[in-house]
C-alpha cells in the first residue's frame, strides 16, 4: 500500500436524478466540513425531474483549495446509465465503489474496486419496503465513512441539520448508514490510500449557497417589493426569501414590511419592480438568462426615468435555453448595456456567498443612490452549490437611500437650490432628487415617462434638452464608480503579470496562482468587483505589462475594458472558457502559460 | 370666485396639461369625466397616481389630475407597473388608462393578470377599435368587415373587453360611452370605491381613423346603439344614507367596501350584476344582438384585494421606519447558526 | 438687391400636424424634382396626431447636396404656435412668408417679409367652406411659387401624382395655387434674392422613401412570411408591402405567394417570422426601439437553432420610447449582439433610398446563406422621408436559398457527405446543411430546439459537445464576412485621414469632405454596409492615420471596431451627435476640425 | 411481425425518444395518446409537425413521433412559432403541446390570439396546475387553497382554459383527463382533423409536486370528479358512413371540414356543443360545483382559418418555385415609374 492520502482528494457519486441522492450528498459534505476539513461540492444536474445521470463532486483540501477539479480520485457509482463513463473516470490509483446490483464490466486493473450490497444491506437493516428506495442512497454514506474514516458523530449532525431535527428521518437514515459501515467493515478491506482526518480549518465558518445568502442580503437591505417568475437558476433565490422573510421582517402587528409577487412572466415582474422602486419601495427582481432578454425593453425604461431597480442574474449557460444547469458569466455583456439606443448599466459581481450576501442589501443602496438600474450577476455555481463561507456580517453601513425628497424636505430644499425638478442636476454630479409616488406634498408630483423630458420631467422634443438629459445621464454612469464595491488586489512581490477576473471562478484563480508560482510565474490579482471599472482598476492595468482577463464566457470583460481604456487594450489577454463547468485551476494554469509568450 | 368642493379645490385643480389629442377624440370626454368625478368626489389630487401604457389612450393621464403622480409606462405592460407602485404605497388611488390595443393586444398577458390579483386600480380602456397613435391600424377589438384606409379589412372576430374580464373572474365589470358622460362619470366614481381591479370598457370614437357610421366604434353607431343595462347612481360613504337618498325606482342597491353605495334603477329588464351567470350571459347577448348594452355588468364588492391577500400593514412601505426594514443586529447570530 | 440666389437654398415650413400641409410640403419638393434641380425635404413632426407644431423643410441645391441644413433661408410661418421661433430662425437675409392672420410681433430688420392673405385668397377662390381648411396650405405653394418661379406645370404633375390622377382634387388644389400665385404677382413685390431655375440634374432619377423601397426590395426577394405590429416609423414598411405584395406577388391562380400576420405583439412577430423561416418560406419582421428590445429572447433562439430571419430596424431614438418620431443609429450595438449567453448577429446597413431596395431582397440571401438573423438598420429619416435615388434596379443575381436539401437531394448528399446532420460542418466553413418542416423525406426531420444539441441535433449536455457548437456558430460568424456586402470606398488623392460612417449620413459626409477639403483636409471615406467587418475595411483603418468614425449615437461603431481591432483601436476618432435632426456637413466639419490634432 | 396500420406502419413509427419524464406523469399518458391517434388515423409522420413551449408538458414532443418535424421553442410563446410554422407550409397537421403555466401565464397573450387567428393546430395544455420543471411553484390554474412545500396557499382564482378560449372565440374546445385515455384519444383524432385551434385542456397530474388526492389536478381527485358530458367517437371521412355507423345512442353528429364525423352519445344530461351560450354556461357551472366536466365542450367547423383567410395557394408557401417569388424583370420599371 502506498503513502496514504489524507484530505486531499475529490469523491464523485453518480446517481439518478430524483432519486433523492442529494440528502446523502449533502451529508457527506456536510460531515467532512464538521470535521474541520475544507471542502466544496458541486451539483452536476440534468435539466429534467427525475431519472437522468446526475453527478455530485465534493473535492476535500486539506490546504484550503475549493475550486472543481476535474479529477476525481474516487467514484461512486449507482447508475447503470452511466456506469462506463463513471468507471473510466476513476483517476488512475483511486477507488470505485460500485451498487453490485449494476452487472457490468468493470475493465480496469489500476484502481481499487470495493461493490457495495445495497440491496441486501437495505434488506438486513429492516427498512419498511415502502422507504427503501429512499434510504438507499444512505447506503453509500454509511461505506464510504467506513473506509474513509468519517466521524460518525458528524454524519449525525449532518442529518439533524437537514431533516430540520426531526428525530424518526434522522433515526431511519442513521440505522441504514451504520449497518453499512458495519457491512462494510466485515466485507471490504481496505486496500486504497484515501483517508480523512479531523481538521481545525473551518472552525468559525459556515455553509452556504450564494442564492440563500443573496436573499438573506437583500432582506437586511430592506427589500420590499419584488415581482418574480420562477427560472433556474434563479428560482431558489426568491424562494429562500419567501422562507425568510416572516421571521425576520413580520412587523409587530402583524403585518408584512415586503410583498412578493409571482408574476405571469419577467416582463411583469420587472415592471411590478419597477413600479415598487417608484413608489419609494426597495424593489427587486431576480432571473436568469431568457428572463433577462425579457427585461430589456422594461429596464430601458427604468434607465431613461431613473427609476433605482435591483436585478440578481444567476447565469447560466446560453445562448437561447442553452444549458439551463449548467454555470456561465455569458451575461456580462448584456447586463452591461441591456435594451435599445445606447444604454448603460451598473453591475455589481459578488464573487463568494458572502458577497452575496454583502451585495444583497449594498445593491439597493447604489442604485437608491445612483437612481439607475443594479445588475447583480451571480451564477449557477455559486448560487445553488455548497460554499464555506465566513458568517455573514451584519450591514456595516446604515441605509442609503440617496436623494430622495419627502414632504418635510422640499422647503429647505427649494430655500437652498430653488424650484425642485426631478431632472435637475443641483450638485453636478449628475443625480438629480427624486420624489416618490406616495409624497403627499404639492409640487413634488412629477409625470414619469420613457419618451424625452426636460429637467423639469415635462415631456420635450427638443434637441438640446435630449443632448443635456443624456449628458447628465453620462455624468451619473462617472458618478457611479465612486459609489460601486472597489476591486480587491492581491499582489506578490515582483509579478508583472497581472489576472483580472470576478464572480464565482475565484477559488480557481487563488489556486491557479499558487500552481503558476510552482511553474515560476508570479502574478497580481484584481478582483473586479463591479462594472464601472473604477481608479483601482485603471491603475492596475496601467502598472502590468501584461493582463490576463479570466471569464466563463467568449471574452466579454476584456472587451468593456478595452473600449474603456482602448489604450492598453493589446496588453489584455483573454483567457476564457465557457462549457458550462467552473474553472479548474489547472486549466487556468496552462492556459495562462501557454498564452504566456504571445 | 371659481367653485370649490368640499375640500376647497376647483375643478381647476383637477386638470392636467393641454390635450394634444384630437379634437373630438373620445378620449377627452373620458379624460373630463375623471376629472368631474374626482372633483366631485372631494378625492385629494395628492393621493391619486395614474398609470397609462402607449397610446392615444395612454397619453390621456397628461391631460388630467396635474397634481397626482402619473407614470407613462411601456405599450401594453402599465398593470405590472401600477401593481409595482400600489404596493409600495397601497394608500394611493389609483387609475390607469390603457387602449385596446394597449389591453387587448400587446398587454392581454398583465391585462388579464391583473384581474387575478385583484389590484385595486380603477383601469378605463378607452376603446376605439382602432391603433390611434401608429395611424389608422386594426385592433384585436376590430370589428369583422370594419374596413380601414391602409389595412384592408378585418375578419378575425373581436376580443370583448368585458367577456375577457369575466373569464378572468374579474370584481368589477362595466362599459360604458364616451358619448354618455353621465354614465361614465359615475362608474368611475364607483370604481375609485372598488377594493380591487375596476374595468371600465369605454367604447371612445377615433374622429381621426375609425369613425365612419357603420363602424362600432363610432359616435353614430353609439350614440344609435347604446342599451343601459340600467339607470345607475353612486352615493359616497361620507354622505349619509336616508331613506330619501334611496331615488325612486332604485331595484337594487350594492354596498362597496367603505360604505358607498351603487344604486341601481331598473329600465327594460330586471338585471342584477352580483350574478356571474347573467353577467356572462347579458355580454354574450349583447354580443349576438350587435347592441352596445352599457353599465355595471359586474360586480363582486367581497374578494380580498392582492393588498389584502398580502397582509400589508396600514403604513404604506414606501413609509416604514428603518426598524421594519433592516432585521436588528441581533438576529444575525440565528441566521448565521441556521445555515450550517 | 443683391445677386440672384439660384437652386442653393433651403425653404422650411412651420405648421400644425394633421392640417394636411404634409401634401402641400411634398408638392413643392416633387414639382422642384420635377424641374431638374437636386432636391431634398424632411419631415420634423412631433409624437401625436394632430394640433402641435411641425416642420418640413426642403433643401435646394445645385451641387448635388443633399443633406440636411440647420440654417432656412426662407421660411413660411403657418402657425401661431411656433410663429416667434419660425421668426427667429430666419436666416439673415432670408425671407419670411407668413399667415397674414396671426398677429404677432415681428422684430426683425434683416429679412424680407411677405404676409399671405390666407383666407382672403381662400374667400375669393369660391372655395367650398367644407373644403376650406383642407386647401389652405395651397395657398403658401401659390406663393411660393410665384414667388421663386416655380414651373406650374410641374406643380400639376405633383399633384397629380398625389391624388393618383384623380381630376376633382386635382382641380380644386390647382385653382387654389393658380389664384394664390395670383395674388401674389398682385400684391407682393419680390425683394428678396432667391430664385428657382430648371435644371437637368434630376434626369432619370426617382423619389422614394427607404420604407416603400425596402417592402419592394423584400418583395422582389421572395418574402413570404411576415410577423409584424406596428411602430413608429417601421410601420409604412409593412403597410407598403400589404400595399404591393397583391399586385406583384398574386399567383396565376389568385391565391397569394405570401403570408402578412399583424400580430398582438413584437414578440408574436418574430416569433411568427422565425416559425416560417423555419418552414423554409422567406421572413421577416421590420420594428422599431421597443420592438427590438422585446425581440432578444427570441433572436437568441433563432440564432442557437440558426433560423434564417430578417429584421428591419427602422431606428428611432431612444433610450426608451426616447423621441418615437426622430432619427437615430442607436442602435447598432444592440442588433449586434442582441440577447443573452454570447450571441453575435450579422448587421446590414442601408446608406440610402437604392441600397434599402437593394438590401430587402439581398438581406435573405445573407440570411439564408449563412442560417441565421439578419439584421437591417434603416433609420426614420432614410425610412420616412423623400430621397432622390437612381431608379430601383432588378436583382443582378439569382436568389441564393443557401444549403438546404429537399427530397430529391438526400440520396446524392448522404452517398458524398455520410449521415446527414443538421447542425454538422460539412464544408469547414461553419455554415451545416438545414432542412426545412415540410420536407417529406424520412430521415430529413429533426427536433430544433433552444437547448444544447449535437451535430445531429440531438440534446447534449456534454461540455464538449457544447463548445464544438461555439466553435462552429464563430466559425460561421467568420465565413460571413464573405457574403455580407462589402464596404465602399472613395478615396482623394494624397488623403491621411479617413472617415468611417453607414446609413442615413452618407449625403452629410460627402458634402462635409467637400468642406474640409476647401478647408485643405483631405479625407478618404469608407461607407461600411454591414457587419461583420470585411478585410476592406480592415485595410483601410490600417492604412489610414487617423479615422473619424461619424455616427449618430454614443460611438457604437468605433467601439465594435475598436474590439475587432485592439491594435488600431487609437488611431479611431470618434465624431457622434445624436440629438434627433439628421447630420450636417457643417457639423461634421467643424467636429472633425476641432479633432483633428487631438 | 408488428401490427400495422392502414398505411403500413408500425405504432413504433410513432413514437419518439424515450421519455425523460417522472414515471406515472401525466403528460407521458397523453403523449402515449398523441401516438395512438395517429397511429390509428393512418396518419403520415412526415405531414406532422410538433411544437412546443417550455416545462415538462413542453418537452412531450420529443417522446413522441420522431420522423416528424419538432421545434421546442421558448416559454409561453409557442404559438407565434407554430403559425409561422404553418404559414410556411400549411399541408402539415400541426400538434402542439403546452403547459398551464406555458400557456395560462408567460403565454396568455400568445395563447389568446392564436385562438382569434383560429390557426391549424391541435393545441393540448397538459394542465397540472403546477409548474413541474421549475419544481413546484403555484400556476395560474392552482385552485384556491392549494398548499405547496415551497409556495404557501394560493388565494388567486384559478384560470380556466376552457373558459378562456371560449372568451376568445375559440372553435374547438375541449377538456379531457390524463386518465381517461381513451377520451383523450377521441378528442386528439377530432381535433386532427379540425380546420382551425382545437384546444384541448388536459388535467395531467404532476405526481412530483402536486398530486395529493385533494388537489383537482390529482389522479385521485380526477378520478373520483371527472364527468363526461357525453360519450364520444370520432369517424374519419374515408370511412364511408354507413347507417351501422351510427352507434346506438348517438344523440348529435358534427361534421367536419374534410367529411369525418363526431359522434356524441348521450350520457346524462342533452349537451349541445356546438351551442356558444350553453358551453359557456357548463364551464360556469362545473366550475361553480367544482366538478371535472370532459368532453367535446364547444365546437364550430366551419369558421374560416387563418389559411383561408390569407387565401393561400395549394402548394404550400415553402415550395413555390421562385417564378412565385420574384416578380418578372419587366415589372421593375412600372414600380419606378410608380415612385415619382
Ligand atoms: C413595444 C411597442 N410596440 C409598438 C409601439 C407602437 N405603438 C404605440 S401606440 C400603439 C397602439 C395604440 O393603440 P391603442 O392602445 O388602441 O391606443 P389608441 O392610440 O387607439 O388610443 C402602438 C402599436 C410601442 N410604443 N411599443
Ligand atoms: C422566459 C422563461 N422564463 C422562465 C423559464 C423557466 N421555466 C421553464 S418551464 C417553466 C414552467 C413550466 O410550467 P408548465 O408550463 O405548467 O409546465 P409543466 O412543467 O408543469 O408541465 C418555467 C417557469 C423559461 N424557460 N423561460
Ligand atoms: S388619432 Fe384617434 S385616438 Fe388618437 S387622438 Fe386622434 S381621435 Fe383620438
Ligand atoms: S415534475 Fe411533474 S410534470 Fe414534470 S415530469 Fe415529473 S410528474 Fe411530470
Ligand atoms: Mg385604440
Ligand atoms: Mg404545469
Amino acid at each position: 500500500m502506498t503513502n496514504k492520502v489524507i484530505n486531499d482528494f475529490s469523491i464523485t457519486v453518480g446517481t439518478e436524478n430524483g432519486s433523492g441522492s442529494q440528502t446523502s450528498n449533502l451529508t457527506i459534505l456536510r460531515a467532512i466540513f464538521k470535521m474541520g476539513i475544507p471542502v466544496t461540492g458541486k451539483n452536476m444536474f440534468p435539466s429534467n425531474i427525475q431519472g437522468l445521470p446526475t453527478w455530485y463532486t465534493i473535492r476535500l483540501s486539506k490546504d484550503g483549495y475549493t475550486a472543481r477539479r476535474d479529477e476525481h480520485e474516487i467514484v461512486i457509482a449507482m447508475n447503470p446509465k452511466s456506469f462506463a463513463r463513471d468507471v473510466a473516470d476513476v483517476l488512475s490509483g483511486g477507488v470505485l465503489f460500485y451498487d453490485d446490483s449494476i452487472k457490468m464490466p468493470i475493465e480496469r486493473d489500476d484502481i481499487t474496486v470495493y461493490p457495495m450490497a445495497i440491496k441486501q444491506i437495505i434488506k438486513e437493516a429492516g427498512i419498511a419496503s415502502n422507504l427503501r428506495t429512499m434510504v438507499s442512497n444512505m447506503v453509500y454514506v454509511g461505506i464510504l465513512a467506513e473506509m474513509l474514516g468519517m466521524d460518525m458523530d458528524k454524519i449525525k449532525t449532518a442529518l439533524d441539520f437537514h431533516f430540520k431535527g426531526k428525530e424518526k428521518p434522522v433515526a431511519i437514515n442513521m440505522d441504514v448508514i451504520k449497518a453499512s459501515a458495519k457491512w462494510a467493515a466485515e466485507n471490504l478491506e481496505k486496500t486504497d490510500p484515501f483517508y480523512v482526518e479531523p481538521m481545525d480549518k473551518t472552525e468559525g465558518l459556515i455553509m452556504a449557497d450564494g442564492n440563500t445568502a443573496a436573499a438573506l442580503g437583500a432582506i437586511y437591505g430592506g427589500v420590499q417589493v419584488v415581482g418574480w417568475y420562477p427560472i433556474t437558476p434563479a428560482t431558489s433565490l426568491v424562494e429562500k426569501m419567501n422562507y425568510y422573510l416572516p421571521q425576520l421582517r413580520t412587523r409587530k402587528d402583524g403585518t408584512a414590511s415586503y410583498a412578493i409577487v409571482q408574476s405571469e412572466d419577467e416582463l411583469a415582474a420587472v415592471g411590478i419592480t419597477i413600479g415598487g422602486a417608484w413608489s419609494g419601495a426597495r424593489a427587486m427582481t431576480s432571473t436568469s438568462g431568457a428572463g433577462i432578454s425579457l427585461m430589456g425593453e422594461y429596464v430601458g425604461l427604468a434607465y431613461f426615468s431613473e427609476v433605482p431597480i435591483v436585478i440578481w442574474n444567476v447565469q447560466r449557460m446560453g445562448p437561447s435555453t442553452g444549458l439551463p444547469t449548467r454555470t456561465s458569466q455569458g451575461d456580462l455583456n448584456q447586463a452591461h448595456y441591456l435594451s435599445h439606443g445606447d444604454t448603460k448599466h451598473i453591475v455589481l459581481l459578488p464573487g463568494s456567498v458572502g458577497e452575496c450576501f454583502e451585495f444583497g442589501w449594498k445593491a439597493f443602496d447604489v442604485a437608491e443612490r445612483m437612481q439607475t438600474p443594479v445588475f447583480v450577476l451571480s451564477d449557477l455555481d455559486l448560487g445553488q452549490n455548497q460554499w464555506e463561507s465566513k458568517p455573514f456580517e451584519y450591514p456595516d453601513a446604515p441605509m442609503d437611500r440617496g436623494k430622495i425628497l419627502w414632504e418635510e424636505d422640499f422647503e429647505a430644499f427649494e430655500a437652498k437650490n430653488g424650484k425642485w425638478g426631478r431632472y435637475k442636476d443641483v450638485d453636478g454630479d449628475g443625480i438629480p432628487y427624486r420624489t416618490v409616488a406616495g409624497n403627499r406634498h404639492e409640487g413634488s408630483s412629477y409625470f414619469a415617462r420613457g419618451t424625452g423630458h426636460d429637467p423639469f420631467a415635462n415631456y420635450s422634443e427638443d434637441p438640446e434638452v435630449y443632448v443635456q438629459g443624456i449628458d447628465r445621464l453620462n455624468l451619473k454612469y462617472k458618478t457611479a464608480r465612486k459609489y460601486v464595491p472597489d476591486a480587491i488586489i492581491d499582489n506578490m512581490d515582483g509579478a508583472k503579470v497581472g489576472i483580472i477576473a470576478y464572480g464565482s471562478t475565484d477559488p480557481a484563480i487563488v489556486e491557479a496562482r499558487d500552481l503558476l508560482l510552482a511553474e515560476g510565474l508570479k502574478t497580481d490579482y484584481l478582483r473586479l468587483r463591479a462594472l464601472p471599472i473604477t481608479d483601482t482598476v485603471e491603475d492596475f492595468i496601467r502598472d502590468h505589462d501584461k493582463i490576463f482577463i479570466v471569464e466563463m464566457n467568449q471574452g466579454q470583460l476584456r472587451e468593456i475594458i478595452s473600449l474603456e481604456m482602448p489604450k492598453e487594450s493589446t496588453k489584455l489577454v483573454s483567457s476564457t472558457l465557457n462549457n458550462g463547468l467552473s474553472l479548474t485551476a489547472e486549466w487556468i494554469r496552462d492556459d495562462i502559460l501557454a498564452k504566456k509568450e504571445n | 370666485m371659481a367653485r370649490t368642493n368640499n375640500i376647497g379645490l376647483t375643478k381647476n385643480d383637477y386638470k392636467g396639461a393641454p390635450t394634444t389629442l384630437c379634437q373630438g377624440c373620445g378620449h377627452n370626454s373620458i379624460l373630463s369625466q375623471v376629472i368631474a368625478a374626482c372633483y366631485e368626489m372631494d378625492m385629494v389630487p395628492e393621493d391619486i397616481v395614474k398609470f397609462s401604457g402607449i397610446g392615444c389612450s395612454s397619453k390621456a393621464p397628461t391631460y388630467m389630475l396635474k397634481r397626482s403622480f402619473g407614470f407613462n409606462g411601456l405599450h401594453g405592460r402599465m398593470p405590472a407597473l401600477a401593481t409595482g407602485s400600489l404596493l409600495g404605497d397601497h394608500t394611493l388611488t389609483g387609475v390607469a388608462m390603457s387602449g385596446d390595443g394597449d389591453s387587448a393586444s400587446i398587454g392581454m398577458g398583465q391585462f388579464k393578470h391583473i384581474l387575478r390579483r385583484n389590484v385595486p386600480l380603477v383601469y378605463i380602456v378607452a376603446n376605439n377599435g382602432v391603433y390611434g397613435l401608429t395611424k389608422g391600424q386594426l385592433s384585436p377589438t376590430s370589428e369583422v368587415g370594419l374596413t380601414l384606409k391602409k389595412q384592408g379589412t378585418n375578419q378575425f372576430e373581436p376580443i370583448d373587453i368585458c367577456l375577457e374580464a369575466m373569464a378572468s373572474n374579474a370584481t368589477f365589470v362595466a362599459r360604458s360611452f364616451a358619448g354618455d358622460p353621465k354614465q361614465v362619470k359615475t362608474l368611475i366614481k364607483a370604481a375609485l370605491r372598488h377594493n380591487g381591479t375596476a374595468i371600465i370598457d369605454i367604447i371612445s370614437p377615433c374622429v381621426s381613423f375609425n369613425n365612419q357610421d357603420s363602424s362600432v366604434h363610432s359616435y353614430a353607431w353609439g350614440k344609435a346603439n347604446e342599451f343601459p343595462i340600467h339607470d345607475i347612481s353612486f352615493i359616497p360613504a361620507r354622505d349619509e344614507i336616508m331613506v330619501e337618498d334611496f331615488e325612486e325606482g332604485t331595484t337594487q342597491s350594492v354596498t362597496m367596501h367603505d360604505g358607498s353605495k351603487i344604486q341601481l334603477k331598473k329600465l327594460e329588464r330586471d338585471y342584477d350584476p352580483t350574478d356571474r351567470i347573467s353577467a356572462v350571459q347579458i355580454i354574450e347577448e349583447a354580443k349576438a344582438n350587435n347592441m352596445l348594452l352599457t353599465g355595471l355588468i359586474y360586480i363582486d364588492p367581497d374578494r380580498p384585494s392582492l393588498m389584502d391577500i398580502l397582509n400589508l400593514p396600514e403604513t404604506p412601505l414606501n413609509r416604514l421606519p428603518v426598524e421594519d426594514l433592516r432585521p436588528a443586529p441581533d438576529t444575525i447570530q440565528a441566521i448565521n447558526a441556521a445555515m450550517f
